[in-house]
């Protein structure tokens, strides 16, 4: 899309604004918001990736953490140490297994494709739910790759002898800040979130996502334009589930080591919510949903005992749990009420009645009916 | 339209600012000569880290665990505290989410002297290797033989396997349990049932018995079908490592189908409301625990001076065994260790690993089975276990079946872990 | 060959309360495409309503406030959510609902705290022989009141005006509004009907052989989805069969999964996932669902 | 006929404005109506009509024209659609309907037949009764109701028991009115009640309609189909692109040629465009587009030339398509010609749009072919079918509304272009070099329809006319060899489809490219096209010229009815 030239180098000089601030973030946060930022960077690369498909092809997924599992799995079963006696591994290279585990997550949604293809909306959601439960079936009894119910560890991510997992090579040091695992990572996780976005962006402006953004609208325009629609729905699907994996090696990395009980139906779940939250279809928005799910609990776990008039744990008044729980949910109501296009569809509401006031009255607000949406998938 | 460059900039150098702190709170925290700079310990405070499960599927145990250490350490703190100091709790709650608690983690390893106590096996599992990296001592809320031989954790009482061992080895004194016969083993996947299964499958092996295993998950409460294939296998007695829930309805379907058979539970299998349920008589019947915990109902000192606080402080509730009693216990272990530390003038991460594996004779009051020994960290620190038949007229629901012991098998039983 | 038989009944009954819980999706899913995370919570609510108040009050009318409370909790739910976000798509819909889950759950799960709550039912742990094989008299007793309710359920919607127009509203929400249904009544009365299900499925699932209402039976509600999904997801008949399927699918694979350890252990979790993808895969409007059409 | 009735005074053509006296009787009265959908496309721009108590009022107009959209903002169901009122009030027996919901305006006695007829078709007969009557005060009022539905439909008790969706499509409207019927309404809302039905039964529903009134019942009669609307009611309303063009008894608009032209689609040549001033004079806010941009296609579309597909044959023999038990076209066949213009007319529901499925591989034949450069469109996907040449639009449009006109025309380009997922998401040179030149391929076809101005809005912030081109010009974007066009100019007002007609026409003689064309303007079909296929009930009853066409008395009677023949 092209805007006025104006708010073109507005955004420009935001975005700028932004990686500055995210580069200079290690030197000042401390362990917990790295690791916490961590989880969000890998919500996030996978929630672009659950967006593309939903919102851009119009294909509802709950079997998200499927293809994140793969990744994860992928990744510490490529790199793994071939000698280890319980999970063993390839010995790969961590940069070899990155892109293994990525390439073997967009196969697997290659296999799926039939289904995938066969089925719509809510049918297609509900049987890639299913999906979550045969694949963590299958993590906790394919042992001698999964590590079964204890899981394994992942190989530290490193490049030419530079560790990103842990401090070696030792005493590097920036701002008298001692750059260890976190920090390191910390890059490593910019870096791809920043090349996932940068992708997304690309694909959703290209011939690609213009096909794909049509098979939503109608299949059948789509076909009539010239569109294989089975076989982009299919690639929809394998890129979807490749963005799954990149950031499931992510949150490999920053966990040392994964447990099969985390790839389940609660993460479907939340990728979900984040991409609603955030906006389906909307890159941005799946960054901002990703990051506000995965932080949220978190930071209330963290801080919420500061809050007064809590019982302490163990008693049987409103603790600091329950607190955080009960604010996650109020918020996902909340913003859903009061935003049913989620938080992008807020901020271009918001966007365009500033426009609005500068340029005088225009025209109202579009409606929910023509936003893309997984409305009339569900017939 | 510069604003978005300009904020940026002065937040860079903001950041810049802080930077410092961090790296003075780094170097700080690495150097950690001083006793000051130890973390969680001041003048005046020991603070300890719990993460819990308060919220998710585990939220009504680690209640009743915290009941219990809560009891203990008011206790201590009202009679002076440990090494003039008085002992905190930094209690999280993980939801039982690994990747909340490894991000609680994060924060909490800064500001504790020690993690104690700690639940759910994915989320020990999770935090393992930074347990490691930490150097910290874990008080563990389970019984897994899989930590083993980590030094860090610290397990009151006997693991899985040995209870297991224990319980059909008391089962062929006991009930006529022979050569040949079939005992059905329902265990929860993960590292409690599965250390309970192994268990079973070594004592069936010695004693030739065969093992019918049935793996369930925590939210499986109706065992219906389990409980029918084992009848028809004809088992003549069945472990269960799981949760209350799984008890209960294994013993009423039990009764419901004619399959009166003696049920042996693991630690965790078993809450004294589960007396008041439909499944009461079944329990009551045919219901033993296997463990290393002893029955609130215990004539021994240490563990009567519990039941009088407990009925003090909760005087509408019943203490459930596996929980506040383990509590209670587990914080007399870690208090024995900060005090032998605090002794050593080594109130530090190694200090306490120290003065937790300089342990070597200690008596819990009868709280814990046997005399506790921490100086090995490949094997848990007794073998001996009580075992306790149900009954809604004591105190926790639980009678003790004769003394504590350990059988010749259980001594003869090899950690793989 | 009893084994077998007993596990099939024993499947059919349990597949009875599925059957239930997969009538409230169905019919909040025909009213207001929602698919309703939230169903599992009001279940559990109903559950802890009766738990908390047979003591006091008797099993029956502790009952009758159970399903009262959980049917009122459902409206309550369409009528000052739900209904302002109706024009809303599928996903946005359902992590709405998946919200008031985690608000309702959280809550009930503080409330219950550490004590294991019962729901009293007088048939308590009693079973009943049937043909050599025995089942608890509350299975039958579960299979007895599903057959009932699907029965009512079948005159309310043929016989009554109120029938009629759910029926109408779920064909063609747009010309029933043309005849004067009130939409948001048909909606709010399809949840609270969903509601009242819910709680008598959690009534029966926290009986005996399940010793008592815990948190996760709000969990056991999405034990339903597979037999929703794969009965058709706007059938009432295909949620009854689904859920008989579903049934008897797991109560068959735990009681054999010591002859199928090959396929893992713990296979009673996933067939009936494996089930539903079946037949999704042959026929992908499950078995009884309405066909989509393709429209231009 | 009715011959005395409250009928109002015949108002000008032009007196639209708001209604004020001598309308103190009217049952309805709808005063200066504005509606918007979306916020932006508006529909009803000042709407003024009212209907008698105990009158028959026909709407009439073409698709697009804002008729269901009226009868949207009576029954208070506007919300649904997105829809809203933005002026204007609408008043039933003196009290004003509020914006307060549907119910409310039912048991104010206004029912409505919804288009397309809309029966339960999983209920039965008796089931879609009950349904019609939850609004009626209590049992006794709805027996009563149930007998008199039944009295005036006997078939309707004869099948009380089947399923509705086993009837016939008679039957079904039938029940549609009857159904209506069951909530004792005061004003009956009838919306297109002729569509897709024969003239006998069409002539039936007319009966059914005055037996209605008869008995006491106030109708709106909303139609495409003029002839038997005209003769039903007392009194008419033209609508056209949401105002009301003509008005006046109903007897003296089926006289006027403008109507007759217009509507009824005969006479044409007799009243050509310039003579029809209250379309022209009511249409000034719509700026006049296209006509701007008819001088420069020459130029531009020779540009766009070389790279399109070659032009083939169309033949199609023997087509039949059947959906489950109903026949949607049997063995209909016809040929055209490289660079012809081919109509495809008939009236509402007679299969042209079907028949345009099928050649694009939307709708799969039962029987027959469609051959086209050697190769059966009846068998090929829809994608292949593109690969050959072929591109349509369609009907109800299916352009991505979130996405801006320039995204909607690239994607015609889809199969001239061969940028992968890969490269795309790399911004690799070949693929920016490739979505440089098509972006530029684009943008002259967007111009040459007078879309270069607003290629970076979204569509769904577009007026409807300019929808419809954009429609047009992603067809056209595709470089077609063979351009299907189903309805191209529904719901645009006279100067639109002028214009619409000239860039249609440039198109075919600069691009020499084949055309079939499904249209229901008359007058719009006759100017272009150089030969005719009428259907009819998915069968062929005519085909030729248009000067053929016209004469042909089948089709004169499948358009305007038997009587309505008879009377010429």
């Amino acid at each position: 899309m092209s805007r006025p030239p104006t708010t073109r180098r507005v955004r420009t000089l935001a975005i700028i604004a932004v990686v500055l601030v995210a580069l200079a973030l290690p030197l000042t946060l401390r362990a917990f918001w790295l690791q916490s930022g961590l989880f969000a960077m890998a919500a996030v690369i996978s929630a672009i990736g659950l967006t593309l498909l939903v919102g851009r092809s119009g294909q509802l997924s709950l079997g998200h953490a499927f293809f994140v599992a793969i990744g994860a799995y992928g990744y510490c079963y490529l790199a793994g140490d071939p000698s280890s006696p319980l999970a063993s591994g390839l010995g790969l290279p961590p940069v070899l297994a990155l892109l293994g585990a990525v390439l073997a997550a967009g196969l697997a949604g290659a296999l799926f494709s039939p289904i995938s293809g066969r089925l719509r909306g809510i049918y297609l959601g509900l049987a890639s739910l299913g999906l979550v439960f045969l694949g963590q079936h299958i993590l906790f009894n394919a042992v001698p790759l999964t590590g079964g119910y204890n899981g394994r560890n992942a190989e530290p991510f490193s490049l030419f002898g530079f560790s990103f997992s842990d401090g070696t090579p030792e005493g590097l040091t920036v701002l008298g800040v001692q750059f260890g695992g976190l920090e390191r990572l910390w890059y490593l996780g910019l870096l791809l979130v920043g090349v996932s976005w940068w992708c997304a962006r690309n694909l959703v402006r290209s011939r690609p996502g213009r096909a794909l953004a049509t098979i939503r609208d109608s299949e059948v325009a789509a076909g009539v334009m010239g569109v294989n629609v089975p076989r982009y729905k299919a690639a929809a699907f394998i890129v979807s589930s490749m963005y799954a994996a990149l950031g499931g090696v992510l949150m490999a990395l920053v966990f040392g080591r994964i447990v099969p009980e985390s790839f389940g139906l609660t993460m479907s779940v939340d990728f979900l919510v984040m991409i609603v939250i955030g906006g389906i279809g909307s890159v941005g928005g799946a960054v901002v949903g990703a990051a506000l799910v995965t932080l949220l609990p978190l930071v209330l776990n963290r801080y919420s005992d500061l809050l007064p008039l809590l019982a302490q744990p163990g008693s049987s008044g409103i603790s600091a749990a329950d607190l955080s729980r009960i604010i996650y949910g109020l918020a996902i109501v909340l913003i859903l009420l009061f935003a049913h296009d989620g938080l992008a569809g807020l901020g271009r509401r918001l966007g365009s009645s500033f426009r609005r006031n500068a340029d005088g009255p225009g025209s109202p607000d579009r409606p929910m009916s023509d936003s893309p949406t997984t409305k009339e998938l569900a017939r | 339209m510069k604003r978005p460059l300009v904020t940026s900039v002065c937040l860079m150098v903001a950041l810049a600012a802080t930077s410092c702190g961090k790296a003075e709170e780094q170097s700080g925290g690495s150097a950690g000569g001083a006793a000051e700079a130890v973390p969680g310990v001041t003048e005046d405070t020991i603070t300890l880290g719990s993460l819990m499960d308060l919220t998710a599927v585990f939220a009504s145990n680690s209640r009743s665990i915290l009941q219990g250490t809560n009891l203990y350490w008011d206790a201590v703190n009202a009679d002076g505290g440990v090494c003039d100091r008085q002992v905190e709790l930094d209690v999280q709650d993980h939801g039982y989410d690994a990747q909340t608690a490894v991000s609680l983690y994060q924060t909490m390893s800064g500001n504790v002297l020690a993690i104690a106590p700690v639940l759910g096996s994915s989320v020990i599992t999770a935090l393992r290797p930074s347990f490691q990296e930490d150097n910290m001592l874990v008080g563990m809320a389970a019984w897994t033989s899989d930590v083993l031989p980590d030094p860090q954790f610290q397990i009151t009482g006997t693991t899985y396997d040995i209870e297991t061992i224990n319980a059909i080895d008391w089962l062929t004194r006991e009930h006529g349990l022979t050569s040949g016969d079939s005992i059905g083993v329902v265990y929860f996947e993960g590292d409690f049932g599965g250390s309970s299964l192994r268990g079973a499958e070594y004592a069936a092996e010695e004693l030739g018995l065969t093992v019918v295993p049935h793996q369930i998950k925590p939210s499986d409460t109706d065992l219906s079908a389990q409980v029918n294939a084992m009848a028809n296998d004809g088992v003549k007695a069945i472990i269960v490592a799981a949760a209350s829930p799984q008890t209960a309805s294994i013993a009423s379907v039990a009764a419901s189908i004619g399959l009166d058979v003696p049920i042996v539970g693991n630690g965790p299998a078993f809450t004294p409301d589960l007396l008041d349920t439909p499944a009461g008589a079944a329990l009551e019947q045919n219901f033993y625990t296997a463990t290393s915990m002893a029955p609130p109902s215990l004539e021994e000192e240490g563990v009567q001076e519990f039941l009088t606080a407990y009925q003090a402080e909760y005087p509408d509730e019943e203490p459930i065994q596996n929980g506040a009693m383990y509590g209670y216990a587990s914080s007399q272990i870690i208090h024995e260790v900060l005090t032998r530390a605090c002794e050593e003038d080594a109130l530090t991460r190694e200090g306490l690993q120290e003065a937790l594996r300089s342990i070597t004779d200690y008596e819990s009051g009868g709280t814990v089975a046997g005399v506790l020994d921490y100086s090995d960290p490949s094997v848990p620190p007794t073998r001996e276990i009580y075992i306790s038949r149900a009954d809604p007229a004591a105190a926790g629901g639980l009678t003790a079946v004769g003394d504590s012991f350990v059988s010749e098998l259980a001594e003869g039983y090899e950690f793989t872990g | 060959m009893s084994n077998l038989f007993g596990l099939v009944l024993n499947g059919l009954s349990l597949g009875a309360i599925y059957a239930l819980i997969a009538l409230g999706f169905v019919m909040i899913f025909k009213a207001t495409h929602v698919l309703n995370f939230a169903h599992g919570s009001v279940l559990l609510l109903g559950a802890y309503v009766v738990g908390v108040t047979n003591d006091a009050l008797g099993f029956w009318p502790a009952l009758l406030l159970g399903i009262v409370v959980a049917a009122l909790a459902a409206v309550v739910i369409d009528v000052v959510i739900m209904r302002r976000v109706r024009a809303a798509d599928l996903g946005t819909l359902a992590i709405l609902t998946l919200g008031v889950d985690v608000l309702m759950v959280t809550e009930l799960t503080r409330r219950l705290g550490t004590a294991t709550l019962t729901t009293g039912a007088p048939w308590g742990t009693s079973t009943v022989d049937v043909l050599g094989s025995s089942i608890p008299l509350s299975r039958v007793i579960a299979a007895l009141v599903t057959a009932v309710v699907v029965g009512v359920l079948w005159a309310l919607f043929q016989f009554t005006n109120w029938g009629i127009a759910m029926r109408a509203a779920a064909a063609d929400g747009g010309t029933a509004e043309l005849m004067g249904i009130r939409l948001n009544r048909v909606a709010a009365s399809a949840w609270g009907v969903a509601g009242a299900l819910a709680a008598v499925a959690g009534i029966f699932l926290t009986s005996f052989p399940s010793p008592g209402i815990s948190p996760t039976v709000g969990l056991v509600a999405l034990a339903a989805i597979p037999a929703w999904v794969l009965g058709g997801f706007d059938s009432f008949p295909g949620a009854v069969v689904g859920g008989l399927i579903i049934g008897v699918v797991t109560t068959l694979s735990a009681g054999y999964q010591g002859d199928l350890t090959f396929l893992g252990r713990d296979l009673a979790q996933v067939t009936p996932y494996a089930v539903m993808l079946l037949v999704l895969l042959i026929r992908p409007s499950g078995l009884f669902g309405t066909k989509e059409v393709a429209r231009v | 006929m009715r011959g005395g009735g409250p009928v109002a005074e015949a108002r000008g053509a032009t007196g639209s404005s708001a209604a004020t006296a001598g309308t103190r009787d009217a049952l309805l009265e709808v005063t200066d109506l504005h509606v918007s959908y979306a916020g932006s496309v508006q529909a009803l721009r000042g709407v003024s009509l009212w209907v008698p108590d105990g009158g028959i009022v026909a709407v009439l107009g073409n698709n697009g024209a804002g008729k269901s959209t009226l009868l949207r903002a009576i029954s208070g169901t506007l919300g649904r659609e997105g829809g809203a009122i933005d002026g204007g009030s609408i008043h039933v027996g003196g009290e004003p309907i509020g914006r307060r919901g549907a119910s409310d305006v039912v048991r104010r006695g206004v029912l409505q037949v919804p288009e397309g007829r809309r029966v339960f078709a999983a209920l039965t007969v008796e089931e879609n009764l009950r349904a019609g009557g939850t609004a009626a005060r209590d049992a006794a009022a709805r027996d009563r109701a149930r007998g008199e539905v039944y009295d005036l439909f006997p078939i309707l008790r004869e099948r009380r028991r089947q399923r509705a969706g086993l009837l016939s499509g008679g039957e079904q409207q039938m029940l549609a009115i009857g159904r209506a019927l069951m909530g004792s309404p005061r004003l009956l809302l009838l919306d297109e009640p002729s569509l897709g039905l024969a003239p006998l039964i069409v002539e039936q529903i007319g009966e059914v309609i005055t037996e209605i009134n008869r008995q006491g019942t106030s109708v709106v009669l909303v139609e495409q189909n003029a002839a038997m609307a005209l003769r039903v009611a007392d009194h008419a309303f033209v609508l056209e692109v949401g105002q009301i063009s003509l008005q006046g008894p109903a007897a003296e608009l089926a006289r006027t040629d403008e109507v007759r032209d217009r509507y009824l689609g005969v006479g044409a040549e007799a009243a050509p465009a310039t003579d029809v001033p209250a379309a022209g004079a009511t249409a000034t806010d719509v700026p006049p587009t296209g006509a701007t941009a008819t001088g420069a296609p020459s130029a531009d579309a020779g540009a766009a030339r070389p790279a399109g597909a070659a032009v083939h044959d169309l033949v199609v023999e023997g087509l039949t398509v059947r959906f489950g038990g109903i026949t949607a076209l049997t063995d209909v066949s016809f040929t055209v010609a490289p660079g012809s213009l081919h109509a495809l007319i008939g009236p509402n529901g007679a299969g042209k749009s079907t028949c345009l499925n099928v050649l694009s591989g939307v709708y799969a034949a039962t029987e027959g072919a469609a051959r086209y450069g050697g190769r059966d469109l009846t068998r090929l996907p829809r994608h292949q079918i593109a690969a050959l040449g072929i591109s349509r639009t369609f009907q109800n449009m299916a352009l991505s509304s979130t996405e801006t006109v320039l995204d909607n025309l690239l994607v015609a380009r889809h199969r001239h272009m061969r940028t992968g997922f890969f490269s795309a998401a790399l911004r690799l040179p070949g693929a920016r070099r490739e979505a440089a030149a098509q972006e530029a391929t684009v943008v002259r076809t967007a111009e040459l329809l007078g879309l270069g101005g607003v290629l970076h809005q979204l569509v769904s912030e577009l007026p409807y006319g300019d929808r419809k081109r954009v429609e047009l010009a992603r067809a056209l974007c595709a470089e077609p060899g063979l351009l299907l066009l189903d309805e191209p100019v529904a719901g645009m007002n006279f100067n639109e489809s002028v214009a619409m007609e000239e860039a249609i026409g440039t198109v075919q003689r600069e691009l020499g490219i084949s055309i079939v064309l499904v249209e229901h303007d008359m007058r719009f079909v006759m100017g272009l096209a150089d030969r005719v296929t009428v259907l009819d009930f998915g069968r062929r009853i005519a085909d030729g010229t248009p000067a053929e066409v016209q004469a042909d008395p089948d089709v004169l009677r499948a358009y305007l009815g038997t009587e309505q023949e008879e009377e010429r």
